[in-house]
């Protein structure tokens, strides 16, 4: 009985081995290189389609240098909520069935690689010069503990909107409606004048009471960028540790307590985005907003096709910085660059690599650029025959010199939700302002403890 | 095949269903178990099939213990008051059912289900299913069903209750015929007297998880051991009064306040002395009480209803507090309220002991 | 029990009652604990058991056919698949001029200035989402149960002249006492459980924790923050609390409804 | 029959048919909706198929899954389920409802507390009998079709789906079993056969409804399930993707969604439900029927 089974099994040893010195003839074996990402389809859909051109490219490479790997990449690419898709990461991670490369905001590389699921690249990064082309203060937000684990891939910025036909009916002249931007970027419109204004339009009828000065509804790093106006710090340079500062909390709070309570605002918390966020701003019922530039093109080609999509957003909307806190001060917006990472289950780093490395240029990212209004990576972009096409984003790039990142700690999204859910307890009137201070500070040492320093 | 059941015990929690039953069946035997419901026969049956488990003593088939045994190692067959046929399958399929799990082969399979078939008259009918048969139909089927193995005991759990009237009284003859001419041990479970005396050899009367007696149907009828018995066989049901038991000289009297009674020779013989003198309970069929004049019987009533039955009138007097009925040739002419003279056959007057319930005369089996 | 997270949580460590002493530190702990007594109580109240049982009484008492079809009609909640029945419920609930109420009903009525009524009246929405699916349980189970109440009673009730309410109320309401009390019981373990639909509804909102219960916070904790940040021991803390409330529900109501003596022993002891 | 009669009739009539033309309402809106590029409350606004151009060519441009595939995929991992609770379901819930052993009143009532369980608290745990799952070979990750019953593969989902179903599953089938004479059992177990033949050939067959209802009930289940599969797999139009996520592609975070397209996939989705549901109406409205006495 042992003999036999014996040999079977020599018998099966050989006859596999002899299909796979079949298989082996023509020399090139065929790597499979999984890319994930998260995108709205159709615009962003070239964050994981210009993979596959890449990869005739990098065959191409190959086969020139003598190198018998090929790739094939297979692109899983869908349009879920952050927080399934990064849930969705850790536990196909736990299941040894992780994506190689893996698209999400810039934010995850300190989650990602304090647990150990992503790569870092300082070093496989210098053999490819491309990368060089990158705006330098992009790569902060993928360094990590004084690595680089990432590299990005588009930026944005967070941009107040308004709708100029309801300034007008507020007697705006065109002049003083054409030179908002500026008297934001000098500084000489702030916050609470936005909200005057605001309260101006609800009180006249011009919008609905509560519509005067809008945000996302939902959280994310818009509200950051306030706290940051504010004069507010989310990290320790020093240390790399979260930081909660209790006198720009307070001011961010007062803020948004005032917009709700007595400036007829902010009655946005809580609606879903399509059934009632972007058909109520698109249908001039907010006069403020703060929206992405990413949001544009999605306005143009859905909601206002009627009314003659992009056109008639230049006509109607205008977009700036979000104004100072203070007179005189110097406006934000924030970025909330995408970022490719490589998993630590990934075989083949290398290729994964020279894959981003080919996705990382003019062409490809320019692409994506055009197709979703996102901003470019690489340096000197505007300049691109093509990048140049779109008013929006050569209108909108300024802001990048005005910009702000959310942190890289891997107890971001604790933070972020604690701070948000006393945002909008404030809006909801849960909370006073002074009391929302304290809920963050106590939730904050509740459930982080010593990784975050209170000030 | 003989059965043999010693100090069987079975307990549903605290309940007790059967009492410290012993009973013997003889090879061939056709044993009724006869009681109300609720008191335990069906019980027992299961636990001869191996449905049940009992909780002490044993059960044997011939010399071997069977307690342990599954039921369908103990080659009995049983037909059921709800006749249990499968509903899905035909009625060849259910009869056929028993030899399948036995993997007899199909042409044998054929012939005995078509042999057993054709002896319940139902060769016809082997295409359909069971829904589409008549009570009586089914009945035969499920007979069927039990015979097909041969088994070496057969079990009826009131076969005939779901039947009318006069079908019961047909299936009644063929199945006692049938058992007959098979020879096989059979046990029949039935709340029905009537049933219970034209079909079985033996009767055992159970009530109350308890045995109450055992014996031919005219040893039950004639010499009732306990109250329960001679109250429970018998249709109308026997008549029973309180009564005193005297000594008067060298006879027995039986002493009420409207009547006194001497009884005959032979019946006083069996008293058991010690029961003299105290109240016991008299009972006699009513067909042995007959109506005559008044003044001119033992004792009067009056005529409380009238009850024809056709061959025969039921007559219900009172007296006292009690009933007495006395079965008389129809038609019976007196009317409700009428006092009449009643006369008892005092041969066959039966005596019980009020507390026990238990006869009052020697046994004479 | 530990503090599993985003970070480590392969590797259990750190046993400790922290996250159960988070969960009532929790400045909203009241809040979200009053909401979840509010959407069950509701619910059960108005929908699972009143509409269902209010629509099995009628649809029991009318013709057959009638009868049938208006239960097919409420039972259809239960197959529509979530996503497409939250969404539908979202068109309904649409500002003017896309919602369905506010373009039927309110602005006929001259009530309310077109808002989008998840934002104005969301329990409202929670409630009527939640129920429509809730009542379809109690309809099935108690129109089957009066279905099957021996005719006898009824008529008998009719002859004694009992008009239909009156057999409703004394012969019919007793005799279906026990699936009313297994569907009130039931349900309330499913509603305290339950918060898909809210999630895809409301999501907790609007505005912070204004429609959020328990199971949907604790969802919220264990698998869904904006960040990705999850936090499974601080997520599995809260529903175990709830778990343990669930169990002690679970064991009053069979103590009441005397469990044990519900069940029939088997009539064949051989195995 | 008298005005006040009649006027009681009609009372219970309206009461009834109020809250049913208010639910029917939202049903004729989505039909309205699909097939036109936008609504006002139920006036559609430019008649249009172009909603359901999904059936013909991807609707989230290339590189994005047909809806063919993952309808397919829906199908078996409905399938599979419905196949595991049935069968799972008919046979833990004989012994409990036929057989006499200790321990099982105490695995009753376990099962009913399991209801008390919300999916969250399950979820984790659950995860990690996948991945010990996905460790055996073949049936870890290589069936085809179903891919096996790991984590990201149809089965997996099945199976996860199945441990929330049985519960319920058992308890309706008991239900049925309950109300089997036992006469029936008894005169099979004399005719000579075992408890797994006489719960095959003959208790089976007679609970055909039973086995119908929790049929249906489980397909239904699993076709809309939505909270496990976005668990447990990867991708909403990957391989092992279904239609809840699919249609919830359509939906999420900051982007606008074309209710319209929606609509249709979710009437996509929701037909073959109903037309299976018009079908078997009568069965699923009897489920609860075996059950009424043991509970649901």
């Amino acid at each position: 009985m042992k003999k036999i089974s014996l040999l079977i099994l020599v018998g099966c040893v050989l006859l596999g081995g002899m299909f796979v010195t079949a298989f082996a003839q023509d020399n090139t074996q065929t790597i499979v290189i999984t890319v994930r990402t998260n995108a709205t389809p159709p615009m962003e859909n070239w964050r994981g389609n210009n993979f596959i051109l890449a990869a005739e490219e990098l065959n191409a490479d190959l086969e020139a240098a003598g190198d018998p790997r090929r790739v094939e990449v297979k692109i899983v690419q869908d349009h879920m909520n952050w927080g399934d898709y990064k849930k969705e990461f850790v536990l196909s991670y736990g299941a040894g069935k992780s994506p190689d490369i893996w698209l999400s905001g810039h934010e995850d590389v300190a989650t990602q690689a304090a647990a150990g699921r992503i790569i870092a690249l300082d070093s496989l990064l210098k053999e490819f010069p491309k990368f060089n082309n990158v705006i330098d203060a992009l790569w902060k937000s993928c360094t990590y503990k004084g690595s680089i684990w990432a590299v990005p891939q588009d930026t944005e910025a967070r941009p107040l909107y308004w709708n100029k036909s309801l300034l007008k009916q507020l007697g705006w002249s065109d002049e003083k409606i054409a030179g908002l931007p500026d008297a934001i970027k000098s500084g000489e419109f702030t916050l609470y004048d936005m909200l005057a204004t605001a309260k101006e339009a609800v009180d006249k009828g011009i919008v609905p009471d509560g519509n005067g000065f809008w945000t996302r509804p939902k959280n994310g790093g818009d509200f950051t960028a306030f706290y940051y106006d504010f004069g507010g710090q989310t990290i320790d340079p020093a240390s790399g540790k979260l930081v909660f500062d209790k006198a720009a909390g307070l001011k961010y709070y007062q803020f948004f307590y005032d917009a709700a309570q007595k400036y007829g605002s902010m009655k946005c918390l809580g609606l879903g985005w399509s059934e009632a966020w972007h058909p109520t701003i698109t249908g001039g019922k907010v006069l403020f907003w703060l929206g992405g530039t990413w949001q544009w093109a999605e306005w143009g080609t859905v909601y206002l096709k009627d009314k003659g999509g992009e056109d008639y957003e230049w006509k109607t909307f205008g977009f700036g910085l979000i104004p100072a806190a203070d007179k005189g001060g110097k406006p934000v917006t924030l970025s909330h660059p995408l970022v490719y990472m490589i998993s630590s289950q990934c075989k083949y780093p290398d290729l994964a690599l020279a894959l981003i490395a080919k996705v990382t240029d003019y062409g490809p990212n320019t692409r994506h650029a055009l197709s979703s209004t996102h901003l470019g990576i690489l340096k000197g972009q505007t300049n691109y025959i093509f990048y140049k096409k779109s008013r929006l984003l050569s209108d909108t790039l300024y802001m990048l010199d005005y910009t702000t990142f959310l942190p890289n700690n891997p107890y971001w999204g604790t933070y972020s939700t604690i701070t948000y859910n006393a945002l909008a307890a404030v809006v909801s009137g849960d909370l006073t302002p002074e009391k929302a201070v304290d809920f963050v500070v106590n939730e904050l040492t509740n459930e982080l403890g010593d990784k975050v320093i209170i000030r | 095949m003989q059965i043999t059941i010693e100090n069987l015990c079975k307990f549903f929690g605290k309940v007790k269903a059967v009492d410290n039953l012993n009973l013997d069946i003889a090879d061939k035997e056709f044993v009724a178990f006869l009681g109300p419901s609720g008191c335990g026969k069906t019980t027992t049956l299961l636990m001869i099939a191996g449905i049940y488990k009992p909780t002490s003593g044993y059960i044997r088939f011939g010399d071997r213990v069977v307690n342990h045994l599954l039921p369908k190692e103990r080659n009995i067959g049983m037909v059921f008051q709800s006749y249990a046929l499968y509903p899905h399958m035909t009625v060849f399929d259910n009869i056929a059912y028993p030899l399948t799990l036995k993997k007899v082969n199909r042409k044998e399979k054929k012939q005995r289900v078509q042999r057993v078939a054709d002896m319940m008259g139902i060769g016809e009918l082997l295409d359909r299913k069971p829904g589409e048969l008549s009570g009586g139909q089914q009945q035969r089927v499920a007979v069927a069903r039990a015979l097909v193995k041969e088994p070496a005991i057969l079990l009826f759990d009131e076969p005939l209750s779901n039947l009318d009237a006069k079908l019961r009284l047909r299936m009644r003859g063929e199945i006692k015929r049938l058992q007959e001419d098979l020879s096989v041990t059979s046990i029949y479970v039935t709340h029905d007297q009537v049933e219970a005396m034209t079909m079985a050899n033996r009767i055992a009367v159970m009530n109350h998880g308890i045995l109450q007696t055992y014996g031919t149907p005219n040893q039950l009828y004639e010499y009732p051991d306990t109250l329960f018995v001679a109250g429970f066989i018998g249709s109308p049901p026997m008549n029973f009064l309180k009564i005193d038991l005297e000594q008067e000289g060298d006879g027995l009297y039986l002493v009420r306040r409207e009547l006194k009674i001497r009884l005959p020779e032979e019946i006083a013989a069996q008293v058991k002395p010690s029961v003299v003198p105290s109240q016991v309970i008299m009972g006699i069929r009513p067909e042995d009480v007959h109506i005559v004049p008044a003044n001119e019987g033992d004792f009067d009533a009056e005529i409380y209803v009238v009850e024809p039955l056709g061959r025969e009138d039921l007559v219900s007097f009172r007296l006292g507090e009690e009933e007495f009925r006395a079965l008389t040739p129809a038609p019976f002419k007196g009317g409700v309220g009428t006092i009449m003279g009643l006369n008892l056959t005092k041969e066959k007057i039966r005596l019980f002991d009020p507390d026990t319930g238990n006869s009052v005369l020697k046994s004479n089996k | 029990m530990t503090n599993f997270g985003i970070l480590e949580w392969w590797n259990p460590k750190n046993w400790s009652l922290t996250n159960y002493i988070k969960i009532f530190n929790n400045h909203f702990f009241p809040k979200i604990l009053l909401n979840t007594i509010m959407y069950t109580g509701l619910t059960l109240f108005l929908f699972n058991v009143g509409m269902g049982l209010v629509v099995a009484l009628i649809t029991t008492h009318i013709r057959r056919r009638t009868g049938f079809a208006f239960r097919a009609a409420w039972l259809l909640p239960r197959i529509t698949p979530v996503v497409v029945y939250v969404m539908m419920w979202k068109a309904m609930a649409g500002p003017a001029p896309m919602g369905i109420i506010n373009d039927y009903f309110l602005r006929p009525l001259g009530i309310g200035s077109g808002e989008y009524l998840l934002m104005t009246n969301p329990w409202v929405f929670v409630i009527l989402v939640n129920g429509f699916i809730g009542a379809s349980f109690g309809m099935i189970l108690l129109s089957s149960a009066i279905e099957s109440i021996p005719k006898d009673y009824i008529i008998a009730s009719k002859v004694d002249g009992g008009s239909t309410w009156q057999t409703i109320r004394y012969v019919e309401l007793p005799m279906i006492k026990w699936p009313l009390l297994f569907v009130t019981t039931y349900q309330t373990l499913s509603l305290l459980t339950s918060f898909e639909q809210i999630l895809l509804l409301t999501d907790g909102g609007p505005g912070l924790y204004q429609t959020e219960v328990w199971s949907l916070m604790a969802y919220h904790r264990a698998f869904a923050t904006y960040f990705g940040n999850t936090q499974w021991g601080y997520g599995a803390a809260w529903s175990v609390v709830l778990v343990i409330i669930g169990i002690a529900m679970a064991v009053i109501y069979m103590r009441v409804f005397k469990f044990g003596e519900l069940l029939q022993e088997p009539k064949i002891e051989t195995l | 029959m008298s005005i006040r009669r009649m006027w009681r009739a009609g009372l219970a009539y309206i009461v009834l048919l109020i809250p049913t033309l208010f639910l029917l309402l939202g049903y004729a809106w989505l039909v309205i909706a699909s097939f036109s590029s936008r609504t006002e409350g139920l006036k559609p606004v430019g008649w249009t198929l172009n909603n359901w151009r999904f059936l013909w060519e991807s609707p989230f441009g290339s590189g994005y899954s047909n809806i063919w595939p993952v309808t397919m995929n829906t199908l078996v991992m409905s399938l599979v389920m419905t196949a595991i609770v049935v069968a799972v379901a008919s046979l833990a819930a004989y012994p409990l409802s036929r057989m006499k052993f200790a321990g099982r009143k105490g695995f009753l009532s376990l099962t009913l507390v399991l209801h008390a369980f919300p999916s969250v608290t399950l979820l984790i745990p659950i995860y990690f009998v996948l991945l010990w799952i996905q460790r055996i070979p073949v049936i870890g990750h290589e069936i085809p079709l179903i891919g096996g019953f790991g984590y990201n593969t149809l089965g997996g989902v099945a199976l996860v789906m199945v441990a929330f179903q049985l519960p319920f599953g058992i308890w309706v089938m008991k239900g049925f079993f309950d109300n089997i004479s036992w006469d029936m059992e008894r005169s099979a177990m004399i005719d000579g056969a075992s408890r797994l033949k006489i719960w095959w050939q003959i208790l089976m067959p007679n609970i055909k409804p039973g086995i119908a209802a929790l049929s249906i009930f489980s397909f239904l289940t699993a076709w809309n399930a939505y909270i496990i599969p976005v668990t447990f797999t990867i991708g909403r139009t990957g391989q092992s993707s279904v239609l809840s996520l699919y249609l919830q592609n359509f939906i999420s975070e900051s982007v606008m969604t074309e209710w319209n397209a929606v609509a249709a996939v979710g009437l996509f989705q929701l037909i073959p439900v109903l037309l299976f549901f018009l079908f078997t109406q009568e069965s699923l409205l009897s489920i609860y029927g075996g059950g009424k006495k043991g509970g649901v």
